[in-house]
């Protein structure tokens, strides 16, 4: 899944990095097939070109190795809302079909919720500001969900129906990355549908993994196996982190 | 002017009870120490404003010093949840928590408006978001010239604006470096600014456009050396990762949780008490 | 990428009649070798923008280069007037001047606006002004919490910004210190950006919250040393006071004015001929 | 006029200076009575303590005896219109009765004006945020005007009419400081009133060199002379920067 996400990454592209899976990912790219990718963390590091993983989103290490450090606001102004972005590299609690995205509550109401979830963060500028937008995340009944307990961040569907007139100017959500494989937006209809599978994935599982009836493409591919680079490239950054925090951040 | 007064005289003159409190630095400098020590004068009924509420609050939430909440991300970053916000949210407990909820984006922006002496901020936000049916204060905005719609919230102003910095002079001139956040703003945005330092120096030795908060803005410096662990402060400590995972076992349950609290915060005199208490001794760094 | 090209190159490729274009710089690092180029390249119905047309746009205007001009202050500082600013405006020579006229807040917070994506600028600004009754880019807005009423402004996007900055790496990093004026907000507002550079050098070697322009977001780097003449690059020399009093002289009139340009811009093929035949040589300081 | 508007600063203000007289006294005040006076210059220098007299508003003197450097954007937002200024220490090309500045044109029209001025810079701003304001101009019958040909920036007359129920936080321009004396302010009625004389100016003198019919005040005061201290700080002030620059900048 990170070596998936990480191929998807072009080099020189301006990346705005979530923490964890994305951030794992995306500096796997950086240091395979695309070194000069620009790595963007919400806390304001440009360019960090970290050589363990950071645990946190404001690590040392993303402003030690980055280009510039500028301002939260900053951050959000000029370079994400700016339209600098060309890919936001998001996780997720939960997406439906049409790539809307929940990390607020789940179950009960908004007041009285079940679970309470962290929250928006930067991912409901991110989704519309980037260019393009790819979300990563382990792919069940629980995450890949009918309908969401709230929409924190929205993909097509909201986009359409809800956007008011207001000009998008991103592409919005257009890929999704699971560790059992790639879902792409139909562009004539939005949905989300199978694009890609894992090697050992069968599309009955991917199926039996998605809370909605899950449409798979006609030309489904299977992800080419990881190559011996990328599995030592991500075997040394996760040693390198394990070594440095006592902990595998971003580990499968 | 700065005046230099222990955190503990800073705390009982500069924050009341029912306060607007900012505690902020994102996810470096946070000011550990502060929050700390506001839990050990009991304070109540707290409005409490930071973009991530991460385990600062989550203590503060815990030992029951909040009436409301305003913020954009209640995490325990790299490890998982926050429990005591969670529990005040889903149970009500210690006391119920009204929360007022935000994007990053929309919180900076917030700020800055603040700091900016404007009533409202603007920006690209929320299109498609759940989030303006549940907060009142997000509303909306067009564009007299292109007439886009576009989201408006209002200017923070909170009462009193807690930051941690790496050092302060000794007229009172703060120096912050590496990861800058949102403090510059949430100081001046407020009404009253609380920093606590790593040092005094003689000199800031600061690069000319560094982030400086000259003295006249600042009500007080306290010296709390490593008053910002768990987090870290750039040059001088990392981020204790095993104190933020161990956390998550700690304030699992209330029990625990108020054991630990009443042992290592409220049995504590001050930050280096606590220091010494918790074992939380944070490791200086040799690239100083 | 910023690519490293020759300011002739990078003037021709990028820069085109009928273009709006800001050369930016707080009396600090003013991109003057840039702006001789375009005079001697000819460029014709430029709209230029600048918060400070001084010297550098006083030429401009005078060899004809501008057919509108957006800024918010127009004089010769620590001198007096811009001759040849007034002449076009007062006469139309040596051909009309439509002007865009606000205050300083103001284009900062219009550049600011561009920077940040948003179609407008919200400020508290003329009050009690006759500029918005001269200007229909001054409109006002209404607070939806306060119901204040405060000006707006739409959002500056020039075709190109021209920047003067002391350094760039190799990769074409570019950083800026000292007075860093408006140049941040005027090359993340525009399409393009040129950058004129004292020199290039391995390591930019810039402090962690230092003004930097990262490559992705720069066209065009080119290495002019002295390019700021006779405005100053803090750290490599200082500003050529006595030129600027000089100036007064040589542009009062119209003939003294082109018999200087035709001899010193239009017939010297860069700057660094220019330099030395104009003996506006800068004084490199000690203390860089 | 450079000692008198020296002497009106308080130690420990925060001062927004204009270049020129108001930047010339600003400093003597901060070489004399008032060491803890904090001076922003617009192009962004804050605390500046420059030892030499600055040319232009954004001399390195400026950037290298400052507490922090910051953009023009953050000067005017965070630091005019965010509240923090006390005091606007201005020039201005005009001024009438009630403390209204023109810098923008002469004569004419607009659009055709006989001299055209440089114009706004940040007064506008500057006028209506900070909390006080003092103007420092030479009095003469083209510089005090019964009415002025623009309202570049306004003073009394224009808040109460146009402010339109705009909050204004400042109290204006309370002080005009000129060559001749100190006028203030009528707190009942707005208007500027001549409070102060220089010593050796006559009332009639200012009177015949003022373009309305200007009112004395009851109390009329006599700024005391420059003192010695005065007098010797502000002539090695002006050596310095004479030294520094070739000529005598902000001299009167």
């Amino acid at each position: 899944m990170t070596i998936a996400a990480a191929r998807w990454l072009r080099n020189g592209s301006v990346c705005f990095v979530g923490i964890g899976l994305p951030s794992a990912a995306a500096n796997l790219a950086r240091l395979t097939h695309a070194p000069d990718v620009v790595l963007i963390y919400e806390s304001g590091t440009i360019g960090a070109k970290p050589q363990v993983l950071p645990l946190s989103i404001g690590d040392g290490e993303l402003a030690e190795t980055a280009d510039t450090v500028v301002s939260v606001p900053e951050i959000f102004r000029y370079w994400l809302q700016g339209g600098r972005v060309d890919v936001g590299f998001l996780g997720a609690a939960q997406i439906d079909s049409f790539g809307n995205i929940n990390t607020t509550v789940i179950g009960g109401s908004y007041d009285a919720p079940q679970v309470r979830l962290p929250g928006a963060g930067g991912a409901p500028e991110i989704v519309t500001a980037a260019k393009e937008v790819a979300i990563l995340l382990k792919q069940n009944k629980r995450t890949f969900v009918e309908k969401l307990d709230f929409v924190t961040s929205s993909g097509y569907f909201e986009r359409s129906q809800r956007s008011g007139g207001v000009k998008l100017r991103g592409r919005g959500p257009t890929t999704i990355i699971s560790d059992l494989g790639v879902l792409n937006s139909d562009p004539a209809t939005n949905e989300l549908v199978l694009t890609a599978m894992h090697p050992g994935v069968c599309a009955e599982q991917v199926r039996n993994s998605t809370g909605w009836k899950l449409r798979v493409a006609a030309n489904l591919e299977i992800t080419p196996k990881p190559t011996a680079r990328e599995l030592a490239a991500l075997r040394d950054l996760h040693a390198r982190t394990a070594a440095a925090h006592g902990t595998a951040a971003g580990a499968e | 002017m700065a005046t230099l007064v222990s955190l503990r005289e800073a705390a009982a003159e500069l924050v009341h009870d029912g306060d607007s409190v900012a505690l902020e630095g994102f996810t470096h400098l946070i000011p550990f120490a502060a929050g700390h020590e506001l839990i050990r004068q009991r304070r109540r009924n707290l409005t409490l404003i930071r973009m991530t509420p991460d385990l600062i609050y989550d203590q503060m939430i815990g030992m029951g010093c909040a009436a409301r909440l305003i913020f954009s991300w209640g995490g325990n970053p790299g490890v998982g949840s926050l429990h005591r916000f969670r529990d005040a949210i889903q149970t009500g407990w210690p006391a119920p928590l009204a929360i007022e909820e935000h994007s990053h984006a929309d919180m900076a922006a917030r700020y800055q408006a603040g700091a900016s002496g404007l009533p409202f901020a603007v920006m690209r936000g929320y299109v498609g978001s759940d989030l303006p049916k549940h907060n009142k204060k997000i509303k909306s905005i067009e564009c007299p010239f292109t007439g886009e719609v576009l989201a408006a919230t209002p200017a923070l102003h909170p009462d009193v604006s807690i930051l941690h910095a790496q050092k302060a002079d000794r007229k009172g001139n703060v120096l912050i470096y590496g990861i800058i956040g949102i403090q510059k703003e949430a100081a001046l945005a407020a009404k009253k600014v609380i920093v606590t330092v790593e040092e005094i120096v003689d000199d800031l030795d600061a690069p000319t456009n560094a982030c400086v908060l000259p003295s006249w803005v600042v009500s007080c410096v306290c010296v709390v050396p490593g008053g910002a662990h768990p987090s870290y402060a750039h040059g001088y400590y990392k981020r204790d990762n095993a104190f933020c995972v161990a956390w998550d076992g700690i304030s699992r349950e209330r029990e625990t949780f108020r054991a630990w609290m009443d042992r290592h915060v409220m049995g504590t005199a001050d930050f280096a008490e606590y220091r010494r208490s918790s074992g939380a001794e944070a490791k200086v760094i040799s690239h100083r």
